[in-house]
Protein backbone atom coordinates (compact mmCIF):
# COMPACT_ATOMS: atom_id res chain seq x y z
CA UNK A 1 0.00 0.00 0.00
CA UNK A 2 1.13 3.66 -1.15
CA UNK A 3 -0.59 6.92 0.21
CA UNK A 4 -1.71 9.31 -1.52
CA UNK A 5 -2.42 12.90 -0.64
CA UNK A 6 -3.20 16.08 -2.25
CA UNK A 7 -1.35 19.22 -1.40
CA UNK A 8 -3.55 22.87 -1.59
CA UNK A 9 -6.58 23.65 -2.88
CA UNK A 10 -7.16 19.71 -4.13
CA UNK A 11 -10.20 18.84 -1.74
CA UNK A 12 -9.68 15.11 -1.55
CA UNK A 13 -9.05 13.28 1.49
CA UNK A 14 -5.40 11.18 1.46
CA UNK A 15 -5.56 7.50 -0.17
CA UNK A 16 -4.13 4.04 0.52
CA UNK A 17 -3.91 2.31 -2.67
CA UNK A 18 -1.90 -0.81 -4.40
CA UNK A 19 0.44 0.39 -6.63
CA UNK A 20 3.66 -0.72 -7.85
CA UNK A 21 4.65 2.31 -10.14
CA UNK A 22 3.64 5.78 -10.77
CA UNK A 23 1.84 4.79 -13.59
CA UNK A 24 -0.22 2.10 -11.24
CA UNK A 25 -1.02 5.87 -9.05
CA UNK A 26 -2.26 7.40 -12.79
CA UNK A 27 -4.65 4.81 -13.61
CA UNK A 28 -6.06 4.68 -9.95
CA UNK A 29 -6.63 8.64 -9.81
CA UNK A 30 -7.90 8.94 -13.20
CA UNK A 31 -11.18 6.46 -12.18
CA UNK A 32 -11.58 9.45 -8.82
CA UNK A 33 -13.77 12.38 -10.51
CA UNK A 34 -12.71 14.83 -7.64
CA UNK A 35 -9.38 14.37 -8.56
CA UNK A 36 -8.64 13.27 -12.39
CA UNK A 37 -9.72 17.26 -14.09
CA UNK A 38 -6.20 18.30 -11.47
CA UNK A 39 -3.81 15.56 -12.96
CA UNK A 40 -2.60 17.31 -16.26
CA UNK A 41 -1.64 20.16 -14.37
CA UNK A 42 -0.48 18.88 -11.04
CA UNK A 43 3.42 17.71 -10.51
CA UNK A 44 4.22 14.87 -8.05
CA UNK A 45 6.61 14.41 -5.53
CA UNK A 46 7.68 10.89 -4.00
CA UNK A 47 9.01 10.74 -0.36
CA UNK A 48 9.13 14.52 -1.02
CA UNK A 49 11.45 14.19 -4.07
CA UNK A 50 9.80 15.65 -7.13
CA UNK A 51 9.82 12.73 -10.03
CA UNK A 52 9.07 12.68 -13.97
CA UNK A 53 9.66 9.16 -13.86
CA UNK A 54 6.12 6.93 -14.62
CA UNK A 55 7.68 3.71 -14.45
CA UNK A 56 9.24 4.77 -11.06
CA UNK A 57 8.82 1.70 -8.79
CA UNK A 58 6.89 2.35 -5.49
CA UNK A 59 7.77 0.37 -2.21
CA UNK A 60 5.33 -0.36 0.57
CA UNK A 61 4.99 2.86 2.47
CA UNK A 62 6.20 5.18 -0.17
CA UNK A 63 4.02 8.32 -0.24
CA UNK A 64 3.12 10.29 -3.36
CA UNK A 65 2.16 13.97 -3.27
CA UNK A 66 0.13 15.50 -6.22
CA UNK A 67 1.15 19.35 -6.21
CA UNK A 68 -1.11 21.40 -8.05
CA UNK A 69 -0.47 24.94 -9.72
CA UNK A 70 1.22 27.39 -7.23
CA UNK A 71 1.84 31.04 -6.56
CA UNK A 72 4.11 31.92 -3.64
CA UNK A 73 5.12 35.53 -3.00
CA UNK B 1 14.91 29.32 5.00
CA UNK B 2 12.86 30.65 7.19
CA UNK B 3 8.55 30.35 7.81
CA UNK B 4 6.17 32.62 9.74
CA UNK B 5 2.52 32.14 10.64
CA UNK B 6 0.92 35.52 9.02
CA UNK B 7 2.48 38.72 8.06
CA UNK B 8 6.62 39.17 7.80
CA UNK B 9 8.46 41.61 10.14
CA UNK B 10 9.93 42.61 7.31
CA UNK B 11 12.17 45.21 9.36
CA UNK B 12 13.58 42.30 11.72
CA UNK B 13 14.22 40.17 9.38
CA UNK B 14 16.36 42.32 6.67
CA UNK B 15 18.27 43.72 9.64
CA UNK B 16 19.44 40.77 10.83
CA UNK B 17 20.05 39.44 7.70
CA UNK B 18 22.12 42.14 7.33
CA UNK B 19 23.72 41.29 10.62
CA UNK B 20 24.00 38.09 9.48
CA UNK B 21 26.80 38.13 6.33
CA UNK B 22 28.38 41.68 8.18
CA UNK B 23 31.81 40.15 8.16
CA UNK B 24 31.07 38.00 5.48
CA UNK B 25 32.97 40.26 2.85
CA UNK B 26 29.96 40.63 0.39
CA UNK B 27 29.36 43.66 -1.45
CA UNK B 28 26.22 43.44 -2.84
CA UNK B 29 22.91 42.65 -0.59
CA UNK B 30 19.37 42.87 -3.13
CA UNK B 31 16.52 41.98 -0.51
CA UNK B 32 13.31 41.54 -2.83
CA UNK B 33 10.59 42.16 -0.49
CA UNK B 34 6.88 41.42 -1.80
CA UNK B 35 3.89 43.29 -0.17
CA UNK B 36 -0.17 42.03 -0.76
CA UNK B 37 -1.48 44.40 -2.76
CA UNK B 38 -4.94 46.19 -2.11
CA UNK B 39 -6.61 45.10 -5.21
CA UNK B 40 -10.14 43.32 -6.51
CA UNK B 41 -11.57 43.59 -2.84
CA UNK B 42 -9.47 41.31 -1.01
CA UNK B 43 -8.34 41.67 2.71
CA UNK B 44 -5.37 39.44 2.57
CA UNK B 45 -4.05 36.32 0.76
CA UNK B 46 -3.52 33.44 2.07
CA UNK B 47 -0.81 30.94 1.92
CA UNK B 48 -0.85 26.84 1.78
CA UNK B 49 3.19 25.67 1.83
CA UNK B 50 4.15 22.30 1.64
CA UNK B 51 7.61 22.75 3.64
CA UNK B 52 9.29 19.03 2.52
CA UNK B 53 9.52 19.83 -1.07
CA UNK B 54 10.09 23.84 -0.55
CA UNK B 55 12.93 22.91 1.59
CA UNK B 56 14.28 20.84 -1.04
CA UNK B 57 13.90 23.71 -3.79
CA UNK B 58 15.75 26.17 -1.59
CA UNK B 59 18.53 23.85 -0.47
CA UNK B 60 18.78 23.16 -4.24
CA UNK B 61 19.20 27.33 -4.58
CA UNK B 62 21.86 27.37 -2.00
CA UNK B 63 24.35 25.01 -3.36
CA UNK B 64 23.54 27.06 -7.24
CA UNK B 65 24.32 29.83 -5.42
CA UNK B 66 27.41 29.00 -3.83
CA UNK B 67 29.03 27.89 -7.10
CA UNK B 68 28.82 31.57 -8.15
CA UNK B 69 30.30 32.80 -4.60
CA UNK B 70 27.03 34.20 -3.66
CA UNK B 71 23.95 33.19 -0.43
CA UNK B 72 20.54 33.31 -0.78
CA UNK B 73 17.92 33.76 2.10
CA UNK B 74 14.39 33.54 1.97
CA UNK B 75 11.43 34.14 4.60
CA UNK B 76 7.67 33.64 3.44
CA UNK B 77 3.92 33.70 5.38
CA UNK B 78 1.81 30.43 5.73
CA UNK B 79 -1.91 31.40 6.37
CA UNK B 80 -3.40 34.86 6.04
CA UNK B 81 -1.13 37.58 5.68
CA UNK B 82 -3.74 41.45 5.44
CA UNK B 83 -3.12 43.35 2.33
CA UNK B 84 -0.43 46.30 2.62
CA UNK B 85 1.69 43.67 5.02
CA UNK B 86 4.36 41.15 3.22
CA UNK B 87 4.13 37.24 2.61
CA UNK B 88 7.69 36.96 1.00
CA UNK B 89 10.98 38.11 1.11
CA UNK B 90 14.03 36.84 -0.52
CA UNK B 91 17.70 37.93 -0.94
CA UNK B 92 20.96 37.56 -2.58
CA UNK B 93 24.28 38.24 -1.07
CA UNK B 94 26.97 38.49 -3.35
CA UNK B 95 30.58 39.77 -3.97
CA UNK B 96 30.29 41.42 -7.46
CA UNK B 97 27.23 43.53 -8.14
CA UNK B 98 26.29 41.48 -11.72
CA UNK B 99 25.78 37.68 -10.15
CA UNK B 100 23.87 39.69 -7.50
CA UNK B 101 21.61 41.51 -9.80
CA UNK B 102 21.06 38.07 -12.15
CA UNK B 103 20.80 36.28 -9.15
CA UNK B 104 17.59 37.84 -7.76
CA UNK B 105 15.68 37.68 -11.12
CA UNK B 106 16.70 34.15 -11.26
CA UNK B 107 15.43 33.06 -8.04
CA UNK B 108 12.30 35.18 -7.62
CA UNK B 109 11.16 33.76 -10.79
CA UNK B 110 12.03 30.37 -9.96
CA UNK B 111 10.35 30.95 -6.35
CA UNK B 112 7.32 32.27 -8.67
CA UNK B 113 6.79 28.83 -11.21
CA UNK B 114 8.41 26.13 -8.81
CA UNK B 115 7.98 26.74 -4.88
CA UNK B 116 5.23 24.63 -3.56
CA UNK B 117 2.91 27.09 -1.87
CA UNK B 118 -0.72 27.97 -2.96
CA UNK B 119 -2.29 31.28 -2.95
CA UNK B 120 -6.00 32.32 -1.95
CA UNK B 121 -8.07 35.31 -1.97
CA UNK B 122 -9.59 35.98 1.24
CA UNK B 123 -12.92 38.17 0.40
CA UNK B 124 -15.66 38.28 2.91
CA UNK B 125 -13.93 35.81 5.28
CA UNK B 126 -13.83 32.92 2.20
CA UNK B 127 -10.67 31.40 0.87
CA UNK B 128 -10.78 31.11 -2.92
CA UNK B 129 -7.81 29.82 -4.57
CA UNK B 130 -5.72 32.21 -7.02
CA UNK B 131 -6.15 29.57 -9.86
CA UNK B 132 -6.16 32.00 -12.64
CA UNK B 133 -2.96 33.55 -10.82
CA UNK B 134 -0.94 30.00 -10.23
CA UNK B 135 1.44 27.96 -12.58
CA UNK B 136 1.91 24.51 -12.97
CA UNK B 137 5.14 22.90 -11.81
CA UNK B 138 7.58 21.71 -13.67
CA UNK B 139 6.92 17.84 -14.52
CA UNK B 140 3.09 18.41 -14.33
CA UNK B 141 0.82 16.66 -16.21
CA UNK B 142 2.63 13.36 -15.28
CA UNK B 143 -0.20 11.29 -14.33
CA UNK B 144 -3.10 12.18 -16.55
CA UNK C 1 17.96 61.12 -3.41
CA UNK C 2 20.38 61.01 -0.44
CA UNK C 3 23.96 62.21 0.18
CA UNK C 4 25.35 61.61 2.94
CA UNK C 5 28.83 62.19 4.57
CA UNK C 6 30.69 59.05 5.26
CA UNK C 7 28.95 55.33 5.82
CA UNK C 8 24.97 54.82 5.02
CA UNK C 9 22.89 53.99 7.90
CA UNK C 10 21.48 50.76 6.12
CA UNK C 11 18.93 49.81 8.32
CA UNK C 12 17.58 53.57 9.03
CA UNK C 13 17.61 53.83 5.37
CA UNK C 14 15.58 50.59 4.49
CA UNK C 15 13.13 50.72 7.69
CA UNK C 16 12.42 54.44 6.24
CA UNK C 17 11.77 54.07 2.54
CA UNK C 18 9.55 50.99 3.30
CA UNK C 19 7.38 52.90 5.47
CA UNK C 20 7.18 55.70 3.41
CA UNK C 21 5.78 53.41 0.84
CA UNK C 22 3.56 51.60 3.07
CA UNK C 23 0.58 52.87 1.95
CA UNK C 24 1.40 53.32 -2.11
CA UNK C 25 0.11 49.76 -2.85
CA UNK C 26 3.26 48.68 -4.39
CA UNK C 27 3.29 45.10 -4.26
CA UNK C 28 7.41 44.78 -5.07
CA UNK C 29 10.09 46.64 -3.27
CA UNK C 30 13.69 45.46 -4.19
CA UNK C 31 16.64 47.40 -2.56
CA UNK C 32 20.02 47.10 -3.56
CA UNK C 33 23.04 47.65 -0.84
CA UNK C 34 26.69 48.25 -1.67
CA UNK C 35 29.49 47.37 0.82
CA UNK C 36 32.71 48.12 0.95
CA UNK C 37 34.62 44.51 0.53
CA UNK C 38 37.78 44.00 2.56
CA UNK C 39 40.12 43.39 -0.65
CA UNK C 40 44.27 45.02 -1.82
CA UNK C 41 44.64 45.91 2.29
CA UNK C 42 42.37 48.90 1.50
CA UNK C 43 41.21 50.93 4.98
CA UNK C 44 38.25 52.90 3.12
CA UNK C 45 36.95 53.54 -0.28
CA UNK C 46 36.34 57.41 -0.48
CA UNK C 47 34.07 59.22 -2.91
CA UNK C 48 33.62 62.88 -4.43
CA UNK C 49 30.45 63.82 -6.02
CA UNK C 50 28.88 66.55 -8.08
CA UNK C 51 25.54 67.21 -6.76
CA UNK C 52 23.84 68.87 -9.64
CA UNK C 53 24.82 66.57 -12.75
CA UNK C 54 23.77 63.61 -10.02
CA UNK C 55 20.31 65.11 -9.37
CA UNK C 56 19.82 65.67 -12.40
CA UNK C 57 20.46 61.90 -13.23
CA UNK C 58 18.26 60.94 -10.67
CA UNK C 59 15.59 63.18 -11.92
CA UNK C 60 15.47 61.61 -15.17
CA UNK C 61 15.33 58.04 -13.54
CA UNK C 62 12.28 59.37 -11.43
CA UNK C 63 10.67 60.49 -14.82
CA UNK C 64 11.76 56.91 -16.45
CA UNK C 65 10.50 55.17 -13.32
CA UNK C 66 7.08 57.06 -13.07
CA UNK C 67 6.45 55.99 -16.58
CA UNK C 68 6.67 52.32 -15.72
CA UNK C 69 4.22 52.92 -12.48
CA UNK C 70 7.37 52.34 -10.62
CA UNK C 71 9.26 54.53 -8.23
CA UNK C 72 12.87 54.63 -7.74
CA UNK C 73 15.40 55.87 -4.31
CA UNK C 74 18.57 56.71 -3.66
CA UNK C 75 20.89 57.24 -0.80
CA UNK C 76 25.45 57.31 -1.54
CA UNK C 77 27.62 58.13 0.55
CA UNK C 78 30.35 61.23 0.26
CA UNK C 79 34.18 61.07 1.60
CA UNK C 80 35.46 57.85 3.45
CA UNK C 81 33.41 55.10 4.16
CA UNK C 82 35.30 52.43 5.73
CA UNK C 83 35.43 48.55 4.70
CA UNK C 84 32.52 46.44 6.11
CA UNK C 85 30.14 49.84 5.74
CA UNK C 86 28.13 50.64 3.41
CA UNK C 87 28.59 53.73 0.52
CA UNK C 88 25.39 52.92 -1.70
CA UNK C 89 21.76 52.54 -1.74
CA UNK C 90 19.17 52.43 -4.21
CA UNK C 91 16.25 50.82 -4.40
CA UNK C 92 12.85 50.51 -6.73
CA UNK C 93 9.14 50.04 -5.51
CA UNK C 94 6.64 48.91 -8.49
CA UNK C 95 3.17 46.92 -8.39
CA UNK C 96 4.39 44.15 -10.40
CA UNK C 97 7.60 41.89 -10.20
CA UNK C 98 8.62 42.15 -13.39
CA UNK C 99 8.99 45.88 -13.68
CA UNK C 100 11.06 45.89 -10.57
CA UNK C 101 13.86 43.30 -11.38
CA UNK C 102 14.17 44.75 -14.58
CA UNK C 103 14.19 48.72 -13.02
CA UNK C 104 16.92 48.03 -10.04
CA UNK C 105 19.10 46.06 -12.85
CA UNK C 106 19.20 48.88 -15.27
CA UNK C 107 19.17 51.67 -12.47
CA UNK C 108 22.11 49.88 -10.77
CA UNK C 109 24.10 49.37 -14.11
CA UNK C 110 23.22 53.34 -15.23
CA UNK C 111 24.46 54.49 -11.77
CA UNK C 112 27.79 52.52 -12.32
CA UNK C 113 28.10 54.01 -15.74
CA UNK C 114 26.95 57.53 -15.64
CA UNK C 115 26.03 58.82 -12.67
CA UNK C 116 28.96 61.39 -11.76
CA UNK C 117 30.80 59.90 -8.42
CA UNK C 118 34.84 59.26 -8.11
CA UNK C 119 36.32 56.49 -6.23
CA UNK C 120 39.69 56.59 -4.40
CA UNK C 121 41.13 53.29 -2.38
CA UNK C 122 42.11 54.54 1.00
CA UNK C 123 45.41 52.83 1.84
CA UNK C 124 47.67 54.08 4.72
CA UNK C 125 45.69 57.57 5.15
CA UNK C 126 46.30 58.49 1.18
CA UNK C 127 43.32 58.21 -1.44
CA UNK C 128 44.34 57.11 -4.82
CA UNK C 129 41.74 57.13 -7.71
CA UNK C 130 40.60 53.64 -8.79
CA UNK C 131 40.89 54.85 -12.43
CA UNK C 132 41.30 51.33 -13.64
CA UNK C 133 37.41 50.43 -12.26
CA UNK C 134 35.86 53.81 -13.69
CA UNK C 135 34.34 54.25 -16.31
CA UNK C 136 33.80 57.14 -19.38
CA UNK C 137 30.56 59.45 -18.68
CA UNK C 138 28.69 58.91 -22.24
CA UNK C 139 29.95 61.36 -24.34
CA UNK C 140 33.16 61.24 -23.26
CA UNK C 141 35.96 62.47 -25.61
CA UNK C 142 34.08 65.36 -26.74
CA UNK C 143 37.14 68.24 -26.15
CA UNK C 144 39.97 65.51 -26.99
CA UNK D 1 34.73 85.07 -19.81
CA UNK D 2 33.60 81.07 -19.23
CA UNK D 3 34.78 79.11 -15.81
CA UNK D 4 36.31 75.65 -16.54
CA UNK D 5 35.77 73.42 -13.43
CA UNK D 6 37.41 70.06 -13.44
CA UNK D 7 36.06 67.11 -10.97
CA UNK D 8 37.03 64.56 -9.30
CA UNK D 9 40.38 63.32 -9.48
CA UNK D 10 41.85 66.08 -12.04
CA UNK D 11 44.31 67.89 -10.41
CA UNK D 12 44.07 71.39 -12.10
CA UNK D 13 42.58 74.56 -10.04
CA UNK D 14 39.31 76.13 -12.19
CA UNK D 15 40.30 78.40 -15.09
CA UNK D 16 38.58 81.57 -17.01
CA UNK D 17 39.17 81.49 -20.91
CA UNK D 18 37.48 83.51 -23.47
CA UNK D 19 35.49 81.36 -25.53
CA UNK D 20 32.60 81.15 -27.83
CA UNK D 21 31.77 77.91 -27.85
CA UNK D 22 32.95 74.63 -26.62
CA UNK D 23 35.58 73.86 -29.78
CA UNK D 24 36.96 76.87 -28.59
CA UNK D 25 37.28 75.09 -24.82
CA UNK D 26 38.64 72.67 -26.73
CA UNK D 27 41.34 74.15 -28.00
CA UNK D 28 42.30 75.73 -24.85
CA UNK D 29 42.38 72.78 -22.34
CA UNK D 30 44.54 70.55 -25.61
CA UNK D 31 47.30 73.12 -24.86
CA UNK D 32 46.94 72.44 -21.06
CA UNK D 33 49.80 69.52 -20.24
CA UNK D 34 47.74 68.74 -16.51
CA UNK D 35 44.66 68.28 -18.81
CA UNK D 36 45.15 67.51 -22.23
CA UNK D 37 45.77 63.80 -21.58
CA UNK D 38 42.29 63.67 -19.51
CA UNK D 39 39.98 64.97 -22.41
CA UNK D 40 39.91 61.72 -24.34
CA UNK D 41 37.70 60.07 -21.48
CA UNK D 42 35.87 62.92 -20.00
CA UNK D 43 32.33 63.81 -20.18
CA UNK D 44 31.49 68.08 -20.59
CA UNK D 45 29.10 69.67 -19.12
CA UNK D 46 27.41 73.62 -19.15
CA UNK D 47 25.77 74.58 -16.39
CA UNK D 48 25.44 71.21 -14.78
CA UNK D 49 23.72 70.01 -18.20
CA UNK D 50 25.48 67.22 -19.67
CA UNK D 51 26.37 67.86 -23.51
CA UNK D 52 27.97 66.32 -26.69
CA UNK D 53 27.29 69.37 -28.96
CA UNK D 54 31.09 70.79 -29.14
CA UNK D 55 29.61 73.67 -31.25
CA UNK D 56 27.49 74.15 -27.80
CA UNK D 57 27.56 78.85 -27.77
CA UNK D 58 29.06 79.94 -24.71
CA UNK D 59 27.50 82.98 -23.13
CA UNK D 60 29.72 85.11 -20.21
CA UNK D 61 29.59 83.54 -16.63
CA UNK D 62 28.71 79.83 -18.31
CA UNK D 63 30.03 77.20 -16.26
CA UNK D 64 31.89 74.35 -18.03
CA UNK D 65 32.48 71.28 -16.05
CA UNK D 66 34.93 68.42 -17.10
CA UNK D 67 33.99 64.80 -15.62
CA UNK D 68 36.82 62.33 -15.54
CA UNK D 69 35.52 58.16 -15.66
CA UNK D 70 33.26 57.64 -12.65
CA UNK D 71 32.76 54.58 -10.36
CA UNK D 72 29.88 55.25 -8.10
CA UNK D 73 28.82 52.70 -5.22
Amino acid sequence: MVKVEFLGPINQETLEIEAKTLADVANALQEIETVSSWLEKCAVAVNDEMTNDLNKVLNSGDRVSILPPVCGG
Amino acid sequence: MELYHGALDVKEIFNRWLEEENASNYGAYIPFVGTIRAEDNIEALSFDIYEPVLQSWFDSWVKKAESRGAKVKMAHAIGDVPVHTSSYISAVFSPKRRVALELIDEFVEDFKANAPIWKYDVIDGKRIYAEDRSTPMSGSGLLS
